[in-house]
């Protein structure tokens, strides 16, 4: 146990606390709460009822009124803490409210029925999940069909911007050549335009090349992304030169520079545009809205989205699918982050 | 052949319509209907642009239906009995058709209709009388204001934000904004009276200006919430939200339905509601002709209002009464039973402005400056110029 | 032992086909040279970004010199400049209530504020917190999780997340209420407002730029701090002296990615907040959007000058940063 | 002020075992040089020394104190790396500042520093590059620079001169010895080169796969070496290693018998030797001379390394590789047989384990 | 195969020049040593025949084809750099497999030539570690290793043993004369050491700040230096330098008054001098012989570096430093005097801007 505290509150140097290990700590301590804590929430908020969300004032866990049920009566009944007129409180199950009077029946004496003001009595709550704002949906909608869809456009767009912005960035920040910073500039300038803005037109252009209503209307115009090319530009600039002459008097071709040196060498930021591309791509929602009008080419984020109606928004069935489509990103940053360990980059030189 | 229905869903009618549909395919082996669920900001925004481009889905339940009215299909020709549809759904079929035709365009799956609701547990415990049916607005107001300050609850009245909410109201007292020509007319007297009198309200804290501040533009923000944690005497929104109530309250107090309080000019509510429509674009006229009649039918109407808690469209169904709703919430069946009623008290003037294609421009520009007074970015009057002057813009724009 | 032989064994096919690529790029790099092969690695995103992000965007322009409600070019009349003038029509230029396009003005005060406070936090903390998972920690990887978690939300969720927390019904007054506090109404009060959006989206962007800056750190070799050490250098010294400048050119995207973004916040507030109370969180893409999409009578030709407009200001303040990081970038190099 | 005591001292990289059992006592202002192959363990030692890596067993301590859990920043000392590690992003002058300036020392002295080391490394006409802009060499006195301008109360300096020219190697190597007189610190200072551990070390530390071999002044190392592993070491080119049985034993000589079929008689001094037992006679190729006495073994001349100044003879003497170095320029070519004087030259014996056993003075002592 | 023509080469780096008309001719499977002082441009002029540097100008052809603007990895060189630039992120085995890869090799024989270079350079230990895991002088093994398992047509080799320990360092030279052999490949090598340079080289050529200064065998570098630069520069230690002015000129010999007094009688050969002329004498270290002779000049020592074979001394001859390199272990001390006999060395004279005039043969020969 000793050994893993000191593991766990490792401080640098190793006397005494240092400014920064405080400073860390109360950063750490601080992200879990600030950072950590609403996502927390939100999962015990996907557990409950409609009703129990709309509630004020909110409770973190999702606690439900207790129900019992009573000799001569059908239905299950609430159980309230009731205070009686004599300052004592009992337990107690309404029958019916009529009014601000409350009808009440002790479950263990079904017969004698006691009035209770509605102020003076607390429901009898216990904690109960929701779970069928998870099992609802998926008998709703043809859940494995869209993540089928998901992860196809996720992995497929993901495989394509990391191969294709690469490339780019890889000509961008080791070649010199004429127009290299007209190329770079006009990438940048493109980020500079919100998707929205330019919907309407790009719209046009999918119908054109037929690519409505199919995956890879959704894929394509994604996958050229200016701040992945950009990320990895900027990252490649810190490999040193000097290993790519190394392997220039191997004999490598620039393809294999790229594939051998260049890529390995930027694992930390491919890692990082990895995570991103998933992420977006995983959670795309306006784009595939507009490209995909068919529920059998919906995404999950589409798929989900059928719960936003005009005037009603169904909010625990998109609370439940959100953590549901959540876990597996969660997966692919926990495996993927690994790779953003201490660059390697510096070490094969003198 | 293929007929797709793009649908959006407020509530259950995604899975009413599923079952439906499963039904229609039974009876119908040849024409497979696919109902393609979407948030309903793909009616709003990308439907528009689809149908553009002449794409589109063959059936699409839509709301801005006279709006895009150029590109439904004329079911005319194609449906079995035209007179039934124009004797049942005759009333609403020209929210849907370009004005001037005689097209039949579709249905409405459901009409909506404004109305108040007052938390009734509140009254009682405020021992304060439930204004009755004639009541007017200042009535409303008195009596929330009254059953707040004795409930010490944070806010006596709320509307919902949106244009088409407080047109109601603004109708009551007498307002018209469709002037010569069918163009917009500048705000009139009674419009200004209410707007005045609503900021006033907004001012000493009778209505709650919470939800009209908190977004900026025409955003639509409904004040449910409010009502359904007790923190609200009365609040103003439209039949939609019975079943919405009945599941979050459940019986934390008991709340009533009481259609729209009166102005000088009328007791009126707002009609709306969503479309089923046929979109011209189709491949398959024919079979879209079929889909349409079968679920025109009465019976079919008449399943589908009650399973879904929706008033009607269907002048038979209204007509004959003896809707079931299906809910064992017996305060929502009430209540739903008191908008159905009070369809029947609807104004003229209220009647027009769902078939009017400047009637959102004129909704937004009301819940953009009314908000911005409301947060107090706005005097009134200067409130009023703007919505003028937006109006006129819009129209300008629109190249008219 | 067994994970790199794993790797190996996926890694095989991949090579292979890499190896079949080789032959014919070699032909091609023969015939073309070194040059060559520079335009053939951009050639495939420059081709799928020419099409669809390119593109778009010229046709965005011309968009922009057309008016009508239509949505497609070939329904909409040239008017060439008039959707500039409009949006510079004021009587006032101090005064955005003066302008014709108030909302626009408001906008971009309410923006420019924005993206003034955002931009330099979210440096800031994301520096901070990159610093601070760059370090020895156990656990390393759940930390890393809890900072880029929020990255995971789709914005609506997080507008709504925070919406839930500080409404008047929500989370935060239920705990002042708690500790006896007064519940407050965060999301009436402008300024609380604004800082509440502020503050939504540094939590839900922070964790992206923590981690292209953690790469970046990653990035800079480990001798240099041990040589650093041996000068005896105090921490925050080897920060501004070493880290700093070698991290620079990751700087520069985060800088670069989080001015840009910052400019183009939209969804998770518009969520939040819709633009309320009243205008005072109405920002340059919620104008945009509701003039392109939303509004009752949209005008394309209007939403597309605003964002024309909205580029050309991002170009230049780019543009200004990459001045700067040039400089930063030729230092970094070895 | 800059003693450093080495107790035990153990450093392990996962598995690989790097130095074992570490024990040195260096005393303030000592010049402390550490030779062995490559791979050895020096520079891990220096690293170790400077607080770069954890030790896994050991105590280090310097002014007697303890400082295994003292950052590197906190033992003030100053380092040449072996490979460099200049800051890339600063210039010349900026690398030099930058110790400096973390001591808060006054601009003007930290100037009057620079420029001091500046003309002592000749790198003042680039001051203002950056060492991307530099050649290998030029990199290297950057870094020596960098050290030498902190004044340190102990320097670690690992191959500080390896890419220097001749001339400027000899110079810098008496720049540094007049630093060490002058500033009087302590200087640990890892070298490959001999002439460099030979001219400036009072003590010269020979290390072998983490282990010290043996500890003493050059010319001890050089005339005493511990074993055949130290005699080999120093040296070069390194000491020749002739096999030899001991046919002979009379008081205080001792005769072997050489392959190629050689005898000698040696002075055995002290030391005990028995009939029968195999030893190993090291000779130093500097004391070979040529000879004409056909008593004297025969060597097949395979390879001549003319140096100018001196030339190498690579030779097989019975089958056993033999290096001379002759004065001068020699006219000797591959193929060539010549008999080298093995009764004159000072001769070391070790026994089986390569222990030294005894040193037979020679005749020129 | 490997024949290099550089014409009029020329290199900058901005304003900085670098390399200035460089004229050389390499012929096929010549071993070619570049020496020079640091930061004479010999990395530079390697990489630019690597094709890693584009030249500012001339022309550089191999085989006769010109190949200015052939790629690195069309000219089908092998280069050792001098910072290694081994792959970081491969283990020892990949970096050597990975120039064999791009050539399709059969697996069989990368594993072969991989195997083989890995026990000639005592780096089979390694294999599988990555460069960051390894001692400067195994990387630098590794640097090699990656070059020679290529056998190209050239090696270009930048201080390829600068990090290595003697005994390495011989024997891996010793590997490497011995490859030239074998492959008969053409080979460029920058190096410090002399030791290095003259043995290997078939020439050396001398650099001086980016241009040539002399270019040709070992010993004719050695023996006839063009100038007192390469005399100074070949050779260690470096040639002392007295100056000296001509006070008597007859048939053949001339008589020269160096500072101190001592006069000198020197065999001229063709030369022409004139009374009253200020020349310079070069003479060896190692030719110096301590002398008793009354008439010799007297130096006062004021440093003695014992380096176990020999003995080097510091002393001031009339105000100007003078070296000598005295064999085995002397006993002389700082403050000592000595006097050096001039008589018998080779005397190199130098004219007033360094150019050899004649060379004295002196007694030795
Ligand atoms: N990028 C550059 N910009 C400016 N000057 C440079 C650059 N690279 C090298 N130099 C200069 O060019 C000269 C030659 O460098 P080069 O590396 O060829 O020297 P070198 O002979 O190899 O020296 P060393 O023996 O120290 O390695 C040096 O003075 C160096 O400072
Ligand atoms: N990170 C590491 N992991 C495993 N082994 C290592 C690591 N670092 C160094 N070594 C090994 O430790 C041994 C000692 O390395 P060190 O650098 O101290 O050698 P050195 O004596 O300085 O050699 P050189 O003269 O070649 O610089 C070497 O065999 C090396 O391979
Ligand atoms: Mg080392
Ligand atoms: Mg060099």
């Amino acid at each position: 146990m000793g050994k893993v505290a000191r593991f766990i509150l490792r401080r640098k140097g190793g006397q005494g606390w240092h400014w920064t290990d405080i400073v860390t700590w109360f950063w750490l301590v601080g992200g879990l709460i600030i950072m950590f804590g609403p996502a927390i929430w939100l999962v015990f908020s996907s557990l409950k009822t409609p009703a129990a969300l709309a509630e004020f004032p909110p409770s973190i866990l999702p606690y439900v009124t207790q129900q019992v049920t009573v000799e001569g009566h059908d239905k299950p009944l609430m159980l309230y803490n009731a205070k009686m007129p004599d300052g004592s409180t009992r337990v107690l199950a309404e029958v019916r409210r009529i009014g601000l009077v409350a009808q009440m029946v002790d479950p263990k004496a079904p017969a004698e029925i006691v009035r209770v003001n509605i102020n003076d009595r607390t429901p009898v709550r216990t904690m109960s999940f929701a779970t069928e704002n998870y099992t609802q949906p998926f008998v709703h909608f043809d859940f494995l069909r869209y993540l089928w869809n998901s992860v196809f456009v996720t992995v497929v767009a993901t495989l394509i911007t990391l191969v294709v912005n690469s490339m780019a960035a890889f000509a961008l920040s080791k070649y010199e050549f004429k127009g290299r910073s007209i190329a770079m500039l006009v990438i940048l300038a493109t980020l500079m335009v919100p998707l929205s803005v330019i919907m309407v037109p790009l719209y046009s252009i999918i119908s054109t090349l037929g690519l409505f209503n199919s995956l890879w209307g959704v894929i394509l115009p994604t996958v050229a992304t200016p701040t992945g090319v950009f990320i990895l530009r900027q990252y490649m600039l810190t490999i040193p030169d000097e290993l790519i002459d190394a392997a220039r008097m191997d004999k490598a071709s620039e393809w294999q520079i790229y594939w051998r040196i260049v890529l390995p060498l930027t694992a930390p930021a491919l890692a990082v545009l990895a995570i991103f591309s998933v992420v977006w791509r995983w959670n795309d929602f306006l784009w595939p809205l507009i490209v995909l009008s068919r529920r059998e080419l919906y995404t999950l984020q589409v798929g989900l989205s059928i719960y936003s109606g005009e005037l009603n928004v169904q909010w625990h069935f998109i609370l439940a699918m959100t953590v549901v489509t959540m876990i597996p990103v969660v997966l692919v940053f926990i495996f993927l982050q690994r790779f953003i360990t201490t660059g390697i980059a510096g070490t094969g030189l003198k | 052949g293929d007929v797709r229905i793009m649908w959006y869903s407020d509530g259950v009618e995604g899975e009413v319509m599923k079952d439906l549909v499963g039904r229609f395919m039974k009876e119908n082996p040849g024409i497979n209907v696919i109902l393609d669920n979407v948030a309903y900001s793909v009616i709003k925004e990308q439907l528009p642009v689809q149908l553009e481009a002449g794409n589109g889905p063959d059936i699409a339940r839509v709301t801005a239906i006279k709006d895009l009215s150029k590109h439904w299909l004329d079911l005319r020709p194609l449906v079995k009995d035209a007179k039934y549809w124009d004797d049942n759904f005759g009333l609403q079929a020209d929210w849907m058709r370009p004005d001037g035709s005689k097209q039949i365009s579709g249905f409405m799956t459901q009409i909506t209709l404004t109305g108040g609701y007052a938390n009734k547990t509140l009254f009682d415990q405020a021992g304060v009388s439930i204004p009755g049916p004639k009541a007017t607005w200042e009535d409303w107001a008195a009596a929330s204001k009254k059953v707040q300050e004795s409930q010490q609850v944070p806010f006596a009245m709320a509307i919902d934000r949106s244009g088409h909410r407080i047109t109601a109201p603004l109708l009551s007292y007498g307002a018209n904004y469709i002037g010569e020509g069918g163009k917009p007319a500048p705000l009139d007297k009674g419009a200004k009276d209410y707007l005045t009198k609503f900021v006033g309200w907004a001012g000493d804290g009778t209505v709650s200006k919470d939800v009209w501040v908190s977004a900026a533009g025409s955003t639509y923000r409904a004040a449910a919430d409010d009502f359904i944690n007790g923190q609200l005497v009365f609040y103003y929104s439209g039949s939609w939200q019975v079943a919405n109530l009945a599941t979050k309250i459940g019986n934390n107090f008991d709340w009533v339905a009481v259609g729209s309080p009166c102005g000088p000019a009328a007791c009126t509510g707002m009609p709306g509601g969503a479309a089923l429509v046929a979109v011209k674009y189709t491949k398959n006229p024919k079979d879209v002709g079929v889909v349409m009649d079968w679920f025109a039918q009465e019976k079919i109407v008449k399943e589908f209002s009650e399973r879904t808690l929706f008033l009607p469209g269907h002048k038979g169904v209204v007509d004959k009464g003896g809707l079931d709703f299906k809910s064992d919430n017996a305060q929502a069946k009430t209540a739903l039973n008191v908008f159905v009623e009070s369809t029947k008290t609807t104004s003229e003037a209220a009647l027009k402005l769902p078939g009017w294609r400047w009637s959102d421009t004129v909704y937004a520009a009301i819940v953009t400056r009314i908000g911005q007074t409301l947060a107090g970015e706005l005097k009134i009057d200067d409130a009023f110029v703007r919505i003028d002057a937006d109006i006129a813009q819009k129209v300008k724009d629109a190249g008219q | 032992m067994t994970t790199p032989s794993l790797s190996a064994i996926l890694m095989a096919p991949v090579n292979a086909v890499m190896r079949m690529i080789d032959v014919p790029l070699r032909r091609l790099q023969k015939a073309t040279g070194i040059g060559g092969m520079a335009a053939f690695f951009l050639a495939p995103n420059m081709l799928i970004f020419g099409v669809f992000v390119l593109l778009p965007l010229v046709i965005n322009f011309v968009y922009s010199m057309t008016g009508g409600t239509a949505f497609f070019l070939s329904e909409r009349d040239f008017i060439g400049g008039q959707q500039y003038s409009r949006l510079f029509q004021c009587q006032n230029y101090l005064d955005p209530m003066s302008c014709q396009e108030d909302a626009f003005w408001t906008a971009v005060g309410n923006t420019f504020w924005f993206v003034l406070l955002q931009v330099s936090l979210m440096i800031l903390t994301a520096l901070i917190t990159a610093l601070i998972l760059n370090r020895e920690l156990a656990a390393r990887s759940f930390w890393r999780a809890v900072f880029f978690f929020p990255v995971l939300l789709s914005p609506v969720v997080v507008g709504l997340i925070w919406k839930w927390i500080l409404q008047r019904q929500g989370l935060l007054n239920f705990g002042l209420y708690q500790f006896g506090l007064d519940p407050y109404t965060w999301l009436t009060d402008r300024n609380w407002t604004f800082a509440a959006t502020i503050g939504v989206s540094l939590w839900a962007h922070m964790g992206f730029y923590a981690l292209i800056i953690l790469a970046g750190l990653q990035a800079i070799p480990k001798d240099l701090y041990e040589a650093a050490e041996m000068d005896g250098t105090k921490p925050a010294r080897v920060f501004w002296r070493i880290t700093l400048p070698l991290l620079a050119p990751n700087l520069l995207v985060v800088v670069v990615l989080a001015l840009i973004k910052s400019v183009q916040v939209f969804d998770e507030i518009y969520v939040l907040t819709g633009g309320g109370p009243g205008t005072s969180t109405l920002f340059l893409t919620q104008y945009i959007y509701e003039t392109g999409f939303a509004s009752a009578l949209r005008n394309p030709g209007l939403a597309a000058a605003a964002s024309i407009l909205m580029g050309g200001v991002l170009v230049v303040l780019t543009l200004i940063q990459l001045g700067i990081g040039k400089r930063g970038e030729n230092k970094g190099k070895r | 002020m800059g003693e450093i005591k080495l107790t035990d001292v153990k450093k392990s990289f996962g598995a690989v075992t790097v130095l074992k059992d570490i024990n040195l006592h260096i005393e303030d202002g000592e010049f402390v040089v550490f030779v062995g192959p490559s791979g050895c363990g020096k520079s891990t030692l220096l690293r170790t020394i400077a607080g770069l890596e954890k030790i896994t067993g050991g105590e280090i301590a310097i002014d007697g104190k303890r400082v295994n859990d003292v950052t590197a920043a906190d033992r003030g000392l100053a380092m040449v790396f072996q490979s460099y590690a200049l800051y890339p992003h600063m210039s010349v002058r900026q690398n030099l500042a930058f110790g400096l300036e973390n001591s808060n020392m006054p601009k003007a002295e930290i100037t009057e520093r620079i420029n001091e080391a500046a003309r002592m490394l000749e790198i003042e006409a680039y001051m203002d590059r950056r060492p991307g802009q530099l050649s290998g060499g030029q990199r290297q006195r950057v870094a020596i620079g960098r050290a030498i301008v902190r004044r340190p109360t102990a320097f670690l300096l690992d191959e500080p001169l390896s890419n220097l020219d001749a001339e400027l190697r000899v110079s810098t190597r008496a720049e540094l010895a007049a630093l060490h007189v002058r500033l009087g610190s302590t200087m640990i200072y890892v070298t490959h080169d001999q002439v460099e551990a030979m001219t400036l070390a009072h003590r010269i530390v020979v290390m072998r796969a983490g282990t010290i071999e043996q500890v003493g002044t050059p010319l001890e190392l050089y005339n005493k070496p511990a074993n055949r592993f130290v005699a080999g070491f120093i040296g070069a080119p390194h000491m020749n290693f002739l096999k030899a049985d001991v046919v002979a034993v009379s008081a205080g000589v001792v005769t072997l018998a050489f392959a190629g079929g050689y005898r000698g008689e040696l002075q055995i001094g002290q030391a005990k030797l028995h009939v029968g037992e195999k030893v190993t006679v090291g000779v130093r190729p500097q004391h070979l001379i040529v000879s004409d006495d056909p008593q004297h073994p025969t060597v097949k001349i395979y390879l001549v390394e003319a140096l100018g100044s001196e030339t190498v003879v690579h030779g097989d003497l019975g089958g056993e590789k033999v290096l001379a170095v002759l004065p001068g320029q020699q006219r000797l070519n591959a193929g060539d047989t010549v008999r080298f004087d093995l009764s004159k030259p000072v001769l070391h014996v070790f026994d089986d384990n390569g222990l030294r056993l005894f040193t037979h003075p020679g005749q020129e002592g």
